[in-house]
Parts: structure tokens; C-alpha cells; sequence
């Protein structure tokens, strides 16, 4: 799932500092997983910022909002109503959340309230990491199910680079290397032949966002 | 003759070749060019120029190539997928093979974040064996990558890569340096070497592969200025391993400098013997002027003149 | 051999719902009057929501019928005074619907009033009665050409010769209907009204159309006596040419009747006045109101009916009716012919109170639902909805049973629920079956 | 393989296809032996999946009779389905099996006569390739 991290309260007080009245929107999907934007995030963060705002000597108004999911037109109008009652929005949803409301409601400033950082997987409570960028043509088979564009610092195809050493990325100690991970894995599965012959040049310009905002249109269900 | 450089005279008429590593400027003062190339006039077959090395802004490599063949030396064109994408890499191999550039390492590169300029976006459109097999297909079949289009030109190179024996997986890098050899590179230089023990091992595999034949193999070999150096590079330059006797006797000698040359020297010879080592490649990190002792202590004076 | 079309528990959902028996009708027109007051004598509480201060809508502008004699503001104001002297029937005026949800058996319609206050009414079935805007035609800028509305102010100002309008005397009058679009009647009736009652007062009325439309109840009477009182009728093909004269415009047109071309003659008419009919233009409420009420928007800014070839009147969602000018611009007879034709369905749909689906209707399992919008974006029908999650809007998890009622998922309203199984097809987590 | 009796599964539509089949059988058209019928309230309510099934599951041809494109009962329930169709047909020729096994006819509720005859062209259409791959 799509995985986010709350920006700092200082950030978020700077962009609601001139308002009195907003809506905290949370999202009922991803950010709920990776508690970023939550019910209970939305509450949390919301008390946080009316007690800042306390402190100020403006209180700030929140109304606290969490649609099952905020990238979907349908629920993004069902706050129709509530949003024409604040003067601006503060979305705890991922890029999507906020963009679908941006598009609904042109009217209404829609404030992004976390980083959306990747799509990942849950490793322990808590951790999350990175495993796909979303390439649009996807060379798992090639790799044995670890994938270097997500999971390899320079993306190489024909890797490992001259960096990695005891299983880790010269950049980050804490990071798999993941042509350790491909190598051991293609070894256990018998698949080694595999990793000598040269993966070609990726046709980068005309899969991946590198082709301009991509779009999904299956004519059978579009009608 | 592929390219008919220098470098690639030396290893067709046998000899065992020496080539060292130049840093351009961090700006634009020729005069730093021109102190390193006479350091090394007469010393070495080629000297490669780095390509934005550990991704610290440097005056660029064809540019310094090209001021390093007006000076009368002959480069190694270092380039890195790092920084450019495919459509830069090749429109540049075609400005310096026009230059007169006839040798290139095609390397990865230091990731940027080593670098001055951590908040760049990374290209990495290719990685370096795909570079290698880009500039022979533009060699040989005088076709860019993609193979629609002819090429204008020869683009007469001698292909260069490199091989880490020091890093992990190990059992993998002698297999990912006979891919490079499949992708078509004509010789490789190896990351520099203390552990001598593991570099012989490597050489091993490379032989079992048969790929010392096809590809000349040239040991990387860093002369030590003290003992601090040689810590400071086991602990954080990741992808080297310093035995601790080296260390050690570093540590001891009185003089740092004249124990490290002594080390690099014995290390040159020991790796003449070994079969399918056919040159070396001594990076002497801002040390240039070090480089005409070690080759002459070396045995390796005077450097043949070919034709 | 396949999975059954059909699930196979019959669902616990088929029972009968209660319905009141109240009516909401938006537009207070003839078409909305009529229908209000026809269920109101059948003891439905009927609400009338106006959204101008006045009743009556467009047939305000007609004052003469064509079928008969008789002043039409005369019935009309009679129409008015039964539905606002109606017990059962309350009107609001300057209002109109702000929000409307649930469906069939479970309306929820908010009213606002121009006031800013709010009304919540709950009616079990509505009639979209709105009508249709009708703006000049878009005819040269001489202030001799007028449209059909001015025309009949004129007639009725002046029940005899002289006509004179702002102190000039007015004798050849002609009518062009050439901006008649294909299948709108009502411009073709009311011209041909109009210039036999000019005639009748001594003028000369002249019409000219590309092709009168005569196909209405007492349409070829009417012709008939007009032609008798002497009017002239041209057809023609190329648009009659209009050019200012000394006090007079020259329509000149080519009169298209001869069959072969060089027969046909260019006629020249010298007239006092042009009558150019208004266009319809669609009403920009309407697009709105459509969405409001989740019933399928049609061309040209109408409601669509639910399928061209079964009833007219019935918008796809069971329970929501359309009537008069706003479903098409017809003739004030047949709008109220399907005033009539909306009650009858309505009073049929109420019944003695109750409602029990008689198709088989689709039920959606809680635990499996993704709550991915899928069914309730595709229902041609509108009935399905996403629970409101609680009042606080929150996200519950799916088959969080609470009191019955199940939140965060997506929910068939049997009652609204017309049984195709577009919705169990489509459904990407197979959460729906379609029940017997 | 001449004498091959296609096993055939019609989808039918209760506005169109049913009562074309009602009405073939009270004419006593000639009709293919191996039938069999599946009315659905609308042709929107086959799933792709159901096409699938009734190949995997041995019929040698399946068909689908929906109403005219404007005359859907239920509004796009055959667009739907054309759509569903389409995909199943891409599906089932990219693993080889032969496109004809899967089709969709527009039908009106007075159709019987057309219904008998689109039903023996496609048995004629499905004699020459033999049974299904699958069986």
C-alpha cells in the first residue's frame, strides 16, 4: 500500500496559521495502515493543533472528517458540505487524497498534511519499506521477485555495484543490498544463469512516469 | 585494432601496461591540469580522467580529455551513468571521440549523496554494463542504442570498466565482470588492492571463466600515505578491505609516505606474476607526483613508444 | 456448468416497506399544479417547491387556448386557487431542492427557502415538473420582429382593428417558423392560433415554415379554419430574407410549394410586424437537479426517461417522475396528459401503503464489500448507497453489526432495486447476489 | 468430424433472448441439439467469469443474446457486457483457443426466426473446428 509520514506540527501550524476554522481530513485506506492518517491520527493530530493554537491565543476550529477513501469522487463529495463550512482543508491522506479534493472543490484550499513517501510493505509494526516505483513495465521474472529499481540506490539492472558489501547498500547501513537479496535468491531458486546474461537498457520514456502522468483505460469496463 | 589508442598498443603488443588517475579541478583552472599531466609524462601509457569522482562537482571529463590530448598524454575518459541520461552519454562519446579521445571507463559512479550536491536527482538511465554494450554497438555496428539510427562517423573507442573483487557477493564478481566481457568491454581496472590474498582468488575465477583472454585485466593499486589514511579507508570506503598487517605496518614505519610507496611497489610486482593481470592501474589520490617514483622503483621505466 | 445466476438463499430483504403517502413535486407550473392537486384528491400529502414567487410557470405568457375559447389565465387562476385552498397541499415558495439522498421507500429531501431556512421532508415519491426557458430567437435587431409571447399580449390588448402598436398601424403580419427544430410542435400551433385571430381582426397573417407541424389533437381543425379565415401559408426551403422597406420589413422567400424548381416563384411581402418564435433553452437548474436527485441526465439539458421504449414519465429510479415541458417542449394538453399519466404510476407505486419488490433484487454481503464504489457508481438505477458511516462520518470496519444496521459497506435498497444484476457482475470482490 | 454435435450454452436475455427462444420453440424451428439455455434478467448480469467457466467446463461454444444496443432494459447492461465479451474474446485467443467459440448477438423480443438461425450458423460455424481444447 501507498505509505506516508506526517509533516512536522510546525508546518502544518505555519499553513493554517491564517484560518480559524478548518477540516481535518483523514482516509480510512493506506495512511490508515501506515498510521499517518488515521481516525485516530486525525484526532491526535487535531488536538495537537487546537492546543497549539490555544496557546497562541487564536484557537483554530477543527472539524474532523475520515471518509473510507479520499480518492474516490464519490466520497470526496460526500464532504461537499462540511468543506463549504471551513475555510480550508488539511488532508492527512496521501498526494491522491489531496489532489482528488483540489479537483472537487476549486474553491477550497486543500492543504497537504503528510509526505507521502512509497509504496511499501509493512516489515515489522512500525517499519515500512520501500518495494515499488511503479515502473509500468515490471522486470521482476528477470530479478527473482526483489526489484533493483525500487530497492537499489543507483536502479541498476546488472548489479551489484562496486559498493555493496556484507549484504548492504554502501549508502545506507541499514539497507539491503538489494543485488545481495537477487543474487541469494536466485541462487536458492536455481535460477543464477539467469543474473549472467545483460539486462538491456530499460525503456525508461515510455512506461514509466518518465513518459509524462500515465493513464489506465480498460474500454471493457468503461462503457 | 579497435581504436588504435595507445593504452590499447600497449596490451596488443604484450606489454604490461600502467595507467594512472588524474582528478580535474574543482573549477576551471587549466594550470591544475597541466601540473598533474607533467607529473605523469613519460610514466604511464594512459591516465584516466575521473568523471565527477564521489560525486563532488569537477570540471567535466571530456572536457579535461580533451585538454589532456592537447597536451600531447593520452586519456581514459572516465563516464558515469550517474549524472546523464542515454541521449547525453552518447552525444558526448560522439564530441570527445571527435576530440580524440580514444579510451573510456564506463562506470556507475559514487552515489550523489557521497557527494557536494546531495539533493540532485539521480539519472542512472543505464548502469554500466548496459554503457559498455551502448559504446560497443556505437563502435561496431555504427548504431545508437535503439538501432534505428546510422551513425555519422567512427566512433573509435577503446572500452574500459571496472571490477570491485573486494565487494560482495563474491562469488558474483568475477561472473559480473564476465558480463561486462559479454557486453564488450576491452579491459577492466580493478578497485585497489591490499588484500592480495582475495584479489588472487578473484583472478582465479577470471581465468576458470576464460575471460583473461578476452579482456585485459588491470590491478588497481593505491600507494598508502599513512596510517591514518589506511584506517580511515577500511572503515568507510566501503568496497575496500585493508589487511590489518598492511595497517599495521604502516603504523610502524617512521616515514608513512616512503612505507606506503615501498608497499605499492612489492604489491605491483607481486601482481606482474599473476597470470592475466596484464597492466596496472595506480591511483595515487591527489599524489600525482608520487606516481613517477613508485613505476620507476616498479621496474616499469622507460614507458615503450608505440606506433 | 457456470455459477448459478441466481443465489440460492432467498433473500431476507424481499419484504414489504411501509410508504407514506406523501409527494414531493418540484416547479409549480401547470404540469406541477395538476399533478399536486390530482394526488392531493386521492389523499396524498403533496409538497410544492417553486422556486420563483409565483405560480403558473411559462403557460403565463398564453392567454388564448387554440382549441377552444375561453381565457387560459382565467383556468389558470381557477388551477391556483384549488391547489393553494388544498389541505393536503402545501407550497413553498422561492425555494428550491438543496440536497437529496436515499432512496426508494427512504427519501431524504432538504428545501431551502430564499430565506436561508431549511425544510427536511421525507416524500415516498417526486415529480420533476420544471419546465423549460425560453429565450428570443435569436432574430436581426429590428424591433419589428417580435416574438410569439409579445404577439399574444397584442392580441390580447386590442380585440379589434385597428392593431396598433406603439402608435403604428399594423395590418400584414407574418409568422417564420423556420427555427422550429425538428420535433417541437408547439411553435407551429401557436403561430397558426395567432394569425387566425389576426385575421378575425381584419389583418393579413401570413406563415411561413420550412414544414408545419400540424400532428397534435384538433392541429388539422385549426389549420383548416385558418386557412378559411384567409391566412396565406408558404413553405420553403432557403430562409426567407428579411430587409427593412420605407415603414415595413420585406420578406422575400422563395415559395417552395411548385414541385419543380423553375416553377418557383420569389415572393416579396411588405409587413408591419415579423413574429420570429422564442428557442428552448435548456435550464441550467436541470443539469443540477439531475445530479441531485441521481437520475440520468438526457440531451440538450433534459432529465432522460428510464428507457425510450416503455414509459415516458419515469426517470430510471423507481419512485422519481418526470412531466411536462422539462422532460420535452410539447403542447400544454399533452404536459398535462403526463401530469396525469405521473399520478396514476404514483398512486399505483403507494399502493395501501406498502411496496414489495417484485423483481428479484440484489443484496450486497458486508464482510465481503470493499466499499470500492463500483456498484453504487454503476446502478442504472440508483439504489444502491455506502452506508453513512455513523455520524461522526467515520470509516467502521465492514460487518461492524451495530443495532442492525451495517456500517462502511455498500447497501441495496430492495425497494429501489430493479433486479437486473449489472451490480453482481461488476462487482470485483463477488460480494453481490441477486435474490429470489 | 462431420457429424460433431458443438455443445453450445446460450445466455439469454429475459427482455430479448428468452423470448426470441420462446418463440423458436412454439415455431418449432430447427435448432442445434446440444443446447443449453441460461436466461438472466439483463445480459448485464453475465459475468465475464461465467463466460469462462461454460468454455473451461466443456461447452464447445458459448453465446450471448442481448437486446439492441439503444434498448437495454436496464440502460447499459448490453454495453457492459459487449465490453465483457470483448475481453473474454482477447482472453481465450491469446492462449489459442479459436474466437468463434465466444459470441454476442443484438436481438429484439419478435427475433425468434433470427435466434434459430444465428444458433445453426454458429453450430455450423463451430462443426469444423472439432470440441473445445479444453475437453
Amino acid at each position: 500500500m501507498i505509505k506516508a509520514e506526517q509533516k512536522s506540527i510546525e508546518k502544518l501550524l505555519e499553513y493554517l496559521a491564517p484560518y480559524g476554522k478548518i477540516m481535518l481530513a483523514g482516509c480510512g485506506a493506506c495512511v490508515t495502515v501506515c498510521q499517518a492518517g488515521g481516525e485516530k491520527d486525525v484526532a491526535l493530530l487535531a488536538s495537537a493543533l487546537r492546543m497549539a493554537r490555544q496557546k497562541t491565543g487564536q484557537p483554530l476550529e477543527i472539524l474532523e472528517v475520515t471518509p473510507a477513501r479520499q480518492c474516490e469522487p464519490e466520497f470526496a463529495l460526500e464532504l461537499a458540505d462540511p468543506i463549504g463550512k471551513v475555510e480550508a482543508v488539511l488532508s492527512v491522506s496521501c498526494g491522491v487524497g489531496v489532489q482528488t479534493l483540489a479537483r472537487h472543490f476549486p474553491a477550497t484550499m486543500i492543504f497537504p498534511g503528510v509526505n507521502t513517501k512509497f509504496l511499501g510493505e509493512t516489515v515489522a509494526h512500525g517499519v515500512w519499506e520501500e518495494r515499488c516505483q511503479a515502473c509500468g513495465d515490471c522486470l521482476l521474472e528477470k530479478t527473482a521477485g526483489i526489484c533493483p529499481i525500487a530497492r537499489c540506490a543507483k536502479q541498476l539492472l546488472n548489479g551489484p555495484c562496486g559498493g555493496s558489501s556484507q549484504g548492504k547498500c554502501e549508502i545506507k547501513q541499514e539497507t539491503d543490498c538489494a543485488w545481495q537479496l537477487i543474487y541469494d535468491r536466485s541462487k536458492s531458486l536455481g535460477r543464477l544463469h539467469r543474473l549472467t546474461e545483460m539486462i538491456p537498457a530499460k525503456r525508461w520514456g515510455v512506461q514509466s512516469r518518465d513518459s509524462g502522468p500515465r493513464r489506465i483505460v480498460r474500454e471493457d469496463l468503461k462503457v | 585494432m579497435k581504436a588504435g589508442s595507445n593504452l590499447e598498443k600497449a596490451f596488443a603488443q604484450g606489454h604490461f601496461a600502467v595507467t594512472s588517475e588524474l582528478g580535474p579541478p574543482k573549477g576551471n583552472d587549466v594550470g591544475v591540469v597541466q601540473r598533474k599531466v607533467d607529473f605523469l609524462r613519460g610514466c604511464v601509457d594512459a591516465v584516466n580522467v575521473t568523471d565527477n569522482q564521489t560525486a563532488i562537482v569537477r570540471m567535466s571529463s571530456i572536457a579535461t580529455s580533451a585538454l589532456v590530448v592537447q597536451m600531447g598524454m593520452e586519456p581514459v575518459m572516465q563516464m558515469v551513468t550517474r549524472d546523464r541520461n542515454r541521449i547525453a552519454m552518447q552525444s558526448d562519446l560522439f564530441g570527445a571521440t571527435a576530440l580524440g579521445i580514444r579510451n573510456i571507463v564506463c562506470l556507475t559512479g559514487d552515489h550523489h549523496t557521497f557527494g557536494n550536491q546531495v539533493n540532485s536527482k539521480n539519472v542512472h538511465d543505464l548502469d554500466s554494463v548496459q554503457l559498455i554494450n551502448m559504446v560497443k554497438t556505437m563502435r561496431d555496428e555504427k548504431m545508437l542504442l535503439g538501432g534505428e539510427e546510422k551513425i555519422e562517423g567512427d566512433i573509435n573507442m577503446f572500452i574500459g570498466g571496472a571490477a570491485n573483487p573486494f565487494g560482495d557477493p563474491f562469488e558474483f564478481r568475477a561472473l559480473r565482470t564476465a558480463k561486462k566481457a559479454a557486453a564488450g568491454v576491452d579491459f577492466i581496472q580493478t578497485q585497489c588492492i591490499y588484500d592480495m590474498e582475495r584479489f588472487k582468488e578473484w583472478m582465479k575465477m577470471i581465468r576458470d571463466l576464460g575471460v583473461h583472454e578476452k579482456v585485459h585485466i588491470m590491478a588497481g593499486i593505491t600507494p598508502l600515505k599513512s596510517a591514518g589514511m589506511a584506517r580511515y579507508m577500511a572503515k568507510n570506503v566501503s568496497g575496500i578491505t585493508i589487511p590489518q598487517a598492511i595497517i599495521d605496518r604502516m603504523a610502524k614505519a617512521a616515514k608513512g609516505a616512503e612505507e606506503g610507496i615501498k608497499i605499492c611497489v612489492e604489491q605491483i610486482q607481486e601482481v606482474r606474476e599473476i597470470e592475466g593481470v596484464h597492466g596496472v592501474h595506480i591511483m595515487a589520490i591527489e599524489w600525482e607526483q608520487m606516481i613517477g617514483r613508485i613505476v620507476e622503483q616498479a621496474g616499469l621505466l622507460p614507458r615503450p613508444q608505440l606506433e | 456448468m457456470y455459477q448459478s445466476v441466481y443465489g440460492d438463499k432467498p433473500s431476507s430483504s424481499l419484504q414489504p416497506i411501509a410508504l407514506e403517502p406523501e409527494a414531493l413535486v418540484i416547479g409549480g407550473g401547470v404540469v406541477g399544479l395538476t399533478a399536486a392537486r390530482e394526488l392531493a384528491r386521492e389523499g396524498v400529502r403533496t409538497v410544492i417547491v417553486e422556486r420563483t414567487q409565483e405560480l403558473g410557470g411559462g403557460i403565463r405568457e398564453l392567454r388564448f387556448f387554440y382549441d377552444r375559447n375561453g381565457d387560459v389565465r382565467e383556468w389558470l387562476a381557477e388551477l391556483v386557487s384549488a391547489v393553494v385552498g388544498d389541505g393536503n397541499i402545501t407550497v413553498l415558495k422561492g425555494a428550491r431542492l438543496k440536497r437529496f439522498e436515499g432512496r426508494f421507500g427512504h427519501f431524504r429531501a432538504v428545501i431551502g427557502m430564499d430565506g436561508g431556512e431549511e425544510r427536511l421532508l421525507s416524500p415516498s415519491v417526486v415529480v420533476l415538473a420544471t419546465g423549460r426557458l425560453s429565450r428570443p430567437s435569436p432574430a436581426p435587431d429590428d424591433d419589428r420582429v417580435i416574438g410569439l409571447a409579445e404577439m399574444e399580449r397584442l392580441l390580447e390588448e386590442s380585440p379589434a382593428l385597428p392593431l396598433d402598436r406603439q402608435g403604428r398601424q399594423v395590418e400584414t403580419i407574418a409568422f417564420l417558423l423556420d427555427r422550429t427544430d425538428e420535433d417541437i410542435k408547439i411553435h407551429s400551433v401557436n403561430a397558426i392560433k395567432q394569425a387566425a385571430l389576426l385575421q378575425e381582426r381584419g389583418c393579413r397573417a401570413v406563415v411561413a415554415a420550412r414544414d408545419l407541424k400540424v400532428s397534435a389533437a384538433g392541429m388539422e381543425i385549426l389549420y383548416r379554419r385558418a386557412r378559411e379565415k384567409g391566412v396565406l401559408f408558404f413553405k420553403y426551403d432557403a430562409p426567407p430574407v428579411l430587409s427593412p422597406a420605407e415603414n415595413a420589413i420585406n420578406v422575400s422567400l422563395e415559395d417552395a410549394t411548385a414541385l419543380r424548381q423553375e416553377d418557383r416563384e420569389t415572393f416579396n411581402l411588405a409587413c408591419d410586424l415579423v413574429v420570429a418564435p422564442e428557442s428552448f433553452a435548456a435550464d441550467p437548474a436541470m443539469e443540477e437537479l439531475c445530479r441531485l436527485l441521481g437520475i440520468r441526465p438526457g440531451v440538450d439539458g433534459r432529465p432522460a426517461e428510464d428507457n425510450p421504449q416503455l414509459q415516458r414519465i419515469a426517470s430510471n429510479r423507481r419512485g422519481i417522475f418526470l412531466a411536462g415541458a422539462c422532460r420535452f417542449p410539447q403542447l400544454v394538453s399533452e404536459s398535462l396528459t403526463e401530469a396525469r399519466a405521473v399520478v396514476q404510476e404514483a398512486l399505483a407505486l403507494l399502493g395501501n401503503g406498502t411496496y414489495a419488490p417484485a423483481n428479484p433484487v440484489a443484496e450486497v454481503d458486508p464482510g465481503k464489500c470493499a466499499v470500492c464504489y463500483t456498484c453504487a457508481r454503476l446502478c442504472p438505477h440508483g439504489a444502491i448507497g455506502i452506508e453513512k458511516y455513523g455520524e461522526r462520518n467515520v470509516y467502521a470496519g465492514p460487518a461492524a453489526e451495530n443495532g442492525g444496521a451495517v456500517w462502511g459497506a455498500a447497501r441495496v435498497e430492495p425497494a429501489a432495486c430493479f433486479g437486473c444484476g449489472v451490480c453482481v457482475a461488476e462487482c470485483p470482490a463477488r460480494a453481490i447476489t441477486l435474490c429470489r | 468430424m462431420s457429424n460433431f454435435e458443438p455443445r453450445i450454452v446460450a445466455f439469454c436475455c429475459e427482455q430479448s433472448g428468452v423470448p426470441a427462444a420462446e418463440m423458436a420453440k412454439s415455431l418449432k424451428l430447427e435448432m442445434p441439439s446440444d443446447l443449453e439455455f441460461v436466461p438472466v434478467p439483463c445480459s448485464g448480469r453475465i459475468e465475464t467469469l461465467q463466460l469462462m467457466k461454460a468454455l473451461e467446463s466443456g461447452a464447445d461454444g458459448v453465446v450471448v443474446f442481448a437486446c439492441h444496443e439503444e434498448n437495454c432494459r436496464y440502460l447499459q447492461g448490453n454495453r457492459r457486457l459487449k465490453g465483457r465479451v470483448g475481453y473474454a474474446k482477447r482472453l481465450i485467443a491469446g492462449i489459442g483457443w479459436e474466437k468463434e467459440r465466444l459470441d454476442v448477438f443484438n436481438l429484439a423480443t419478435n427475433d425468434g426466426v433470427k435466434f434459430a438461425e444465428l444458433l445453426r450458423e454458429k453450430a455450423e460455424q463451430l462443426r469444423p473446428l472439432g470440441p473445445s481444447p479444453g475437453k
